[in-house]
């Protein structure tokens, strides 16, 4: 037997063929991934919009931009596009597509067409929302609570619902690719511990997305149920129990936090590597911490229900093991901070952002104990305190970690270097305006500013306007990288295969890749980051 | 192929058995045992999933990773269950409403 | 992992997908991916199982009322037909593993017609429950003393075995659709993935149904 | 705290105790934080890459570090999660001589009820340094019924009875926020705690304004107009007196306690739960009753069960 004959000098992936067609019907996962990134870009500015509506409405006590009822809509239409339609598709779907195959040293993933598929499926449930969103909106919160949303409200629940159940299937078609494909296709020696971390977080994050999704998929399903037949589910008019409605979400969307940090776990894995050009330090446990997360996150969403109704009992199990599930996160933010130590490091862009992931990425996860001890929860549930919780994790951390990953892919993906100083000037503004955003909000959240309220008393007014001050700076700052990355397409210099001189198999082949990847099957023979090695064996 | 081609005999004696176990489900449901009924009725039909699975799909010549697949099915579904039904029969262990 | 080199031979690769190197990881690799999807379909009844797990806890005497207005003979001779099906379709996947094409195309109709019968079955059975009055808010005449929960307890009853229903159509079309294929002979032996693949399918929506059984219709009438 | 102002006021009893763990908790975050950040900052200043082709050196024995930096946070954890349940157990167990004042709430307002049946809508008063717990209930959606003076916080809910209890120390006026999303008008569902000191809170009790009946007595006045006396005071249905918070022997066999979900459960759904020795002829007044109906016969049903308790 020989192998198949692959013509020594292919077209890249990117230039393989310009059809609008050959986008439109492409089963590489590299084209999938930029058709996700710039679905997802899209998406990412219907969120923003939002956000900066809401912002500049919070300006004044009395809520001067827009009537409750659009508010309400506002930040509904925020969270839903934002979780679903960016973060979750977010570093999965694009970095994710991209990478697991290079990655592993395979010519694509496992099911190629089911990808495709997927991407599909992304839009259909996307213009399904996005149709609801314009056609009158809705005004429930991204959690759909119940009996709210099956009886009271008279938005457009049910297409909404409809939307995120589609969106869902999208999810699990991902994450089953992924597991299958990390499992059955890797390179030759490329053993478990082998593997670089961010395939590590990225099995761990599809196994919550086949796990958790079809719970959220069957509850979305009752809720626009019950909405349409007006038969009790979880009405308790109609007999139903609104707290089934609670667990069934919460046990789905605790779970997907962890999709909407995993991931960036991963990049920042890679980036701390790639930029102190050593190994991660403690690598196995950092790769068993990722599955550990992805696990024992199912043991605790009850922590979203302390005060809803459920019983001590279950209160008190809910709210220890959301400390057991801190620890596996704990270890990873001191074994990328010990990794620092004796490292040869550039503070180039990329590392700029891992290092602001580690730093809000910590000060979101802490307050997130302050949220899991039940006395202080009491106080601050459903306050501005849990907003700046999760946005210091899923804005400051996750968000960071993805413009970290795709600036450091960049060139990998569009074969160009974007401007080196510009990138650094955008991550500190991002930093900046993040923290001016977000911080004011822990405070005003302690003072007892309930979230979801296009009002507040006037006591609040300061610290709202900094916070808005801050969404302004930010805004400023997602909007640079929009503009130096589009132009680097242009412009930027021609990168080649390695432009960081870092490990991994997706720096052994050509930047952009061709479009079966490799030209012949790598082979693997070390551990992963050994830079060591690798210069031993020049 | 790797794959195990099962001998016609074994599969008919599995259908024969899930039979039968469906026979003794719907009678035994018919006599009252108290609170012993339900656990009974689905012991029965946890064993005829186990039936189908291992011998109908194959699980029992599967591979780790499919055999780890399956387990986890069982075990997620388990902790949605047991999660949630701590929440529902506890409830009245603080002689408190809302407790 | 094995090494070995994409092969030459010309059959073999028409059925290999760019990707693999060998058909046996092909093989290996969409039955791991079924498996998968059958845990992510476990989680979605889960839910369901939740909801009727902590409704029955809450109103155990209308749930027991409500299985009594079941008509178990449906429900057995349901069972009967499905693990029947479950026999023939697994006696397809034998058939495809051994090349065995007209037993492999009369099988799977079987499977087919079975499946179609089940959902026949159910059918007539939930036109019965209309003509009693039993479908909460379409046709509900029930006016015992807990309406409301009995009402609760069809629901889930309809809830699960219309998702169960809706599985196994799907089942049955992709069953019939491969029967098209197979007339064509698209199952050689070294290709028989896609109908290994259906039969986990299939044994798994039995599966589901063999736990609905209990849950539905038997509890209650001891 | 701190003589910033980063927390509301200290108003109630529990509240000095959770500004203290927040406190603990802040300067443990700060801790943390704030070596894991001096680490960062001193570590890539010291080892910034000087030469193009230097590396960095790889770690060797990282066992011992890992294991103490899995172990410490697991063991620290425990902190904040033994206090934090010790203040939720107190805040859920209020005392036995609190006053009961019950809360009803609805699209988007709040209606309380004192025990001598002083009515509010939006407000409440109360006397500091006596419990006082709420029933709640809501008549349409989940709403939360939020005093961050007082750090407490519970969710209403439709169908079921939720409490909360807390003892005023400062008298003044509080906030009281919704705070679960309940539609459009969830940010104007806000009212005022009034904190009295006891003896403007009896002149304030019998100021009358508002004064109308206390629950109990409007429930005794329902358990007339509805008919309930005709058979529970005749011996066709059991007898009230005495049952609330005592354990009822049903039909089928099993133990309840008479609580008021199961009250209120009789009440709507006879059938579901039935007495024994009786017959299940109870009518059920689903629909005929509204939530404060509800809660008024609850207060009457609970003021005859008090042993010997009087009836007002
Ligand atoms: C990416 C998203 C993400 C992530 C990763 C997390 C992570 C965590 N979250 Fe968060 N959370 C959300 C997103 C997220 N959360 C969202 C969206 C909500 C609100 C939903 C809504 O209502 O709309 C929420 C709400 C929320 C609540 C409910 C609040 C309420 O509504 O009342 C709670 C309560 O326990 C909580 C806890 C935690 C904990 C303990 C972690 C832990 O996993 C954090 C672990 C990390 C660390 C601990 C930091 C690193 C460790 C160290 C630096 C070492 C020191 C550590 C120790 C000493 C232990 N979160
Ligand atoms: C998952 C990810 C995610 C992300 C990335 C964000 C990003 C942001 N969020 Fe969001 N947020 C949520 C998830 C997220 N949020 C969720 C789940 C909720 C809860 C919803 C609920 O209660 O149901 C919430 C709620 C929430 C609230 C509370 C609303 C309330 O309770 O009343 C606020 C208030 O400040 C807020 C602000 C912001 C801001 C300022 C950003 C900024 O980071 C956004 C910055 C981005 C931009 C500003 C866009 C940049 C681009 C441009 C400016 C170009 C101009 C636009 C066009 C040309 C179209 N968010
Ligand atoms: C037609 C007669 C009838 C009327 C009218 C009636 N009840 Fe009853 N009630 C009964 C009977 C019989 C029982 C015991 C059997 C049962 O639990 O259903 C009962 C049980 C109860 C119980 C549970 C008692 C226990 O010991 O556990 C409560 C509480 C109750 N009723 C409240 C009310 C209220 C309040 C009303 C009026 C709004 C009312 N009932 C009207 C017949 C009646
Ligand atoms: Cu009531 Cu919010
Ligand atoms: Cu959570």
């Amino acid at each position: 037997m020989s192998t198949v004959a692959i013509p020594r000098r292919q077209p890249t992936y990117l230039g393989a063929d310009y059809a609008i067609r050959s986008w439109l019907l492409t089963t590489d996962h590299k084209r999938i991934a930029v058709l996700y990134l710039i679905s997802i870009t899209l998406l990412f500015l219907v969120g923003g919009l939002a956000a900066t509506l809401m912002r500049l409405n919070l300006l004044t006590p009395n809520g001067w931009l827009v009537d409750s009822e659009t508010y309400n809509k506002l930040f509904t239409m925020h969270g839903v596009v934002m979780v679903w339609f960016f973060l979750i598709p977010s570093i999965p779907n694009v970095l994710g597509n991209f990478l697991v195959p290079l990655m592993i040293g395979a010519r694509d993933l496992a099911f190629p067409r089911l990808n495709l598929l997927s991407w599909y499926i992304y839009l259909l449930g996307a213009a399904f929302t996005l149709w609801a969103l314009i056609d009158g909106g809705v005004d429930t919160g991204w959690t759909f609570y119940t009996p709210f949303s099956t009886s009271a409200s008279t938005t457009n629940v049910v297409a909404t619902v409809v939307g995120i159940f589609i969106l869902g299937f999208s999810s699990i078609l991902t994450g089953l690719n992924f597991i299958v494909t990390i499992h059955r296709l890797r390179a030759p020696g490329l053993t478990w511990f082998r593997l670089p971390l961010f395939l590590w977080s990225t099995y761990a994050t599809s196994i919550i997305l086949v796990l958790a999704t079809p719970v959220l998929a069957i509850t979305l399903v009752l809720v626009g149920v019950e909405r349409i037949l007006r038969v009790g589910l979880f009405d308790p008019a109609l007999g139903g129990d609104p707290l089934l409605f609670q667990n069934l979400f919460w046990f789905y969307s605790h779970p997907a936090v962890y999709i909407m940090i995993l991931p960036g776990m991963g990049v920042v894995s890679e980036l701390i590597a790639a930029f102190t050009r050593k190994p991660v330090f403690g690598y196995r446990s950092v790769a068993i911490a990722s599955v550990a997360i992805a696990v024992l996150g199912f043991l605790v969403w009850g922590h979203h229900m302390f005060v809803a109704g459920i019983s001590a009992h279950s209160a008190l199990m809910f709210s220890i093991l959301s400390y057991l599930v801190a620890v596996p996160s704990a270890i990873k933010v001191f074994n990328w901070t010990a990794t620092l130590y004796k490292g040869a490091i550039t503070l180039s862009t990329p590392l700029l952002y891992a290092l602001g992931f580690i730093g809000l990425f910590t000060i979101g996860g802490l307050t997130g104990l302050f949220l899991a001890s039940l006395g202080i929860d009491v106080q601050v549930h459903d306050t501005y305190f849990v907003v700046a919780h999760f946005h210091y994790i899923m804005v400051g951390g996750m968000v960071m970690a993805y413009m970290g990953g795709l600036h450091y892919w960049w060139p990998k993906m569009t074969g160009r270097l974007y401007s080196e100083m510009w990138g650094r000037i955008a991550a500190v503004v991002i930093f900046c305006g993040f923290n001016l955003t977000f911080f004011p909000q822990y405070i005003v959240g302690y003072l007892g500013m309930p979230r979801r309220y296009h009002m507040y008393p006037p006591e609040f007014q300061m610290l709202n306007v900094m916070s808005t001050a801050g969404a302004s700076i930010l805004a400023i700052g997602y909007f640079l990288p929009l503009v130096y990355l589009l132009l680097s397409l242009r412009n930027g210099q021609q990168a080649g295969p390695n432009p960081w001189d870092a490990t991994g198999l997706e720096w052994q082949t050509s930047s952009p890749p061709p479009r079966l990847n490799f030209l012949s099957e790598p082979v693997v023979t070390g551990p992963p980051y050994d830079y060591l090695g690798r210069n031993a064996g020049r | 192929m790797t794959d195990h081609v099962v001998a016609v005999r074994l599969y008919v004696l599995v259908t024969v058995g899930l039979l039968v176990l469906t026979g003794v489900t719907v009678a035994v449901a018919h006599v009252n045992l108290g609170w012993l009924n339900a656990p009974l009725a689905l012991l029965i039909a946890a064993g005829k999933a186990v039936l189908i699975a291992l011998f109908f799909m194959h699980l029992r010549w599967g591979d780790a990773q499919v055999r780890l697949v399956a387990l986890a099915g069982v075990l997620w579904v388990s902790i949605l269950i047991i999660g949630t039904m701590d929440d529902i029969l506890t409830r009245g262990w603080l002689p408190i409403p809302g407790k | 992992m094995i090494v070995e080199a994409r092969p030459t031979a010309q059959r073999e690769r028409a059925a290999l997908g760019e990707q693999y190197n060998t058909l046996q990881q092909q093989h290996a690799t969409a039955e791991l991916g079924m498996w998968i999807f059958l845990a992510t379909e476990i989680m979605l009844f889960g839910g369901l199982f939740t909801g009727y797990t902590v409704y029955r806890t809450a109103y155990p005497a209308a749930f027991a009322e409500g299985s009594r207005h079941l008509d178990l003979v449906f429900g057995t001779i349901n069972t009967a037909v499905l693990i029947v099906s479950s026999l023939t379709m697994a006696l397809a996947v034998r058939a495809a593993q051994l090349g065995q094409q007209r037993a492999l195309v009369r099988l799977l109709l079987v499977t087919a017609v079975l499946g179609a019968l089940f959902v026949g079955i159910k059918g007539v059975e939930w036109s019965k429950h209309y003509a009693d009055g039993m479908v909460p808010q379409l046709a509900w005449q029930y006016s015992g003393p807990l309406s409301q929960q009995v009402q609760l307890f069809f629901m889930a009853y309809f809830v699960m075995t219309g998702l169960h229903a809706v599985h196994l159509t799907v089942g049955v079309i992709s069953v019939l659709v491969m029967v098209l294929l197979a007339r064509r002979g698209a199952f050689p032996a070294e290709r028989h993935t896609s109908i290994e693949v259906l039969g986990l399918y299939w044994h798994f929506v039995d599966m589901i149904w063999i736990f609905l059984l209990p849950l539905l219709y038997l509890f209650g009438l001891g | 705290m701190l003589g910033l102002p980063i927390a509301p006021p200290q108003a109630s009893t529990t509240a000095a105790e959770i500004d203290a763990l927040v406190l603990f908790m802040l300067l443990g975050s700060f801790l943390i934080a704030g070596s894991i950040f001096c680490c960062i900052v001193v570590f890539c200043v010291k080892y910034r890459r000087r030469a193009g082709n230097q590396i960095g050196q790889p770690a060797t024995r990282t066992a011992p570090l890992e294991i103490t930096w899995t172990l410490v946070p697991l063991a620290l954890g425990m902190i904040p999660f033994v206090w934090g349940a010790r203040i939720y157990l107190a805040e859920a167990q209020p005392p036995p001589d609190a006053v009961e004042v019950y809360v009803v709430a609805r699209q988007w307002m709040w209606k309380a009820e004192q025990p001598g049946g002083q009515a509010e809508i939006d407000a409440l008063h109360v006397p500091v340094g006596r419990a006082v717990k709420l029933t709640m209930t809501s008549q349409d959606v989940i709403h939360s019924f939020y005093v961050p003076a007082f750090r407490v916080k519970a969710d209403v809910l439709p169908g079921r009875y939720t409490t909360l209890w807390f003892q005023a120390s400062q008298p003044g006026e509080y906030r009281l926020y919704c705070s679960q999303y309940c539609g459009t008008d969830h940010a104007a569902m806000i009212g005022t705690i009034t904190a009295l000191q006891p003896a403007d809170f009896a002149a304030w009790l019998t100021s009358g304004a508002t004064a109308t009946n206390s629950p109990a007595a409007q429930g005794r006045k329902l358990f007339q107009q509805y008919g309930c006396i005709d058979c529970h005071e005749t011996g066709r249905a059991p007898n009230l007196h005495g049952i609330y918070g005592q354990p009822v022997l049903l039909l089928d066999g099993s133990v309840v306690v008479a609580d008021e979900a199961y009250i209120r459960e009789s009440i709507l759904s006879p059938a579901a739960r039935v007495v024994s020795p009786y017959l299940p002829i109870m009518p059920s007044f689903a629909g005929q009753l509204n939530e404060d109906d509800l809660v008024q016969l609850l207060a009457y049903i609970k003021s005859i069960g008090i042993p010997g308790g009087a009836t007002p």
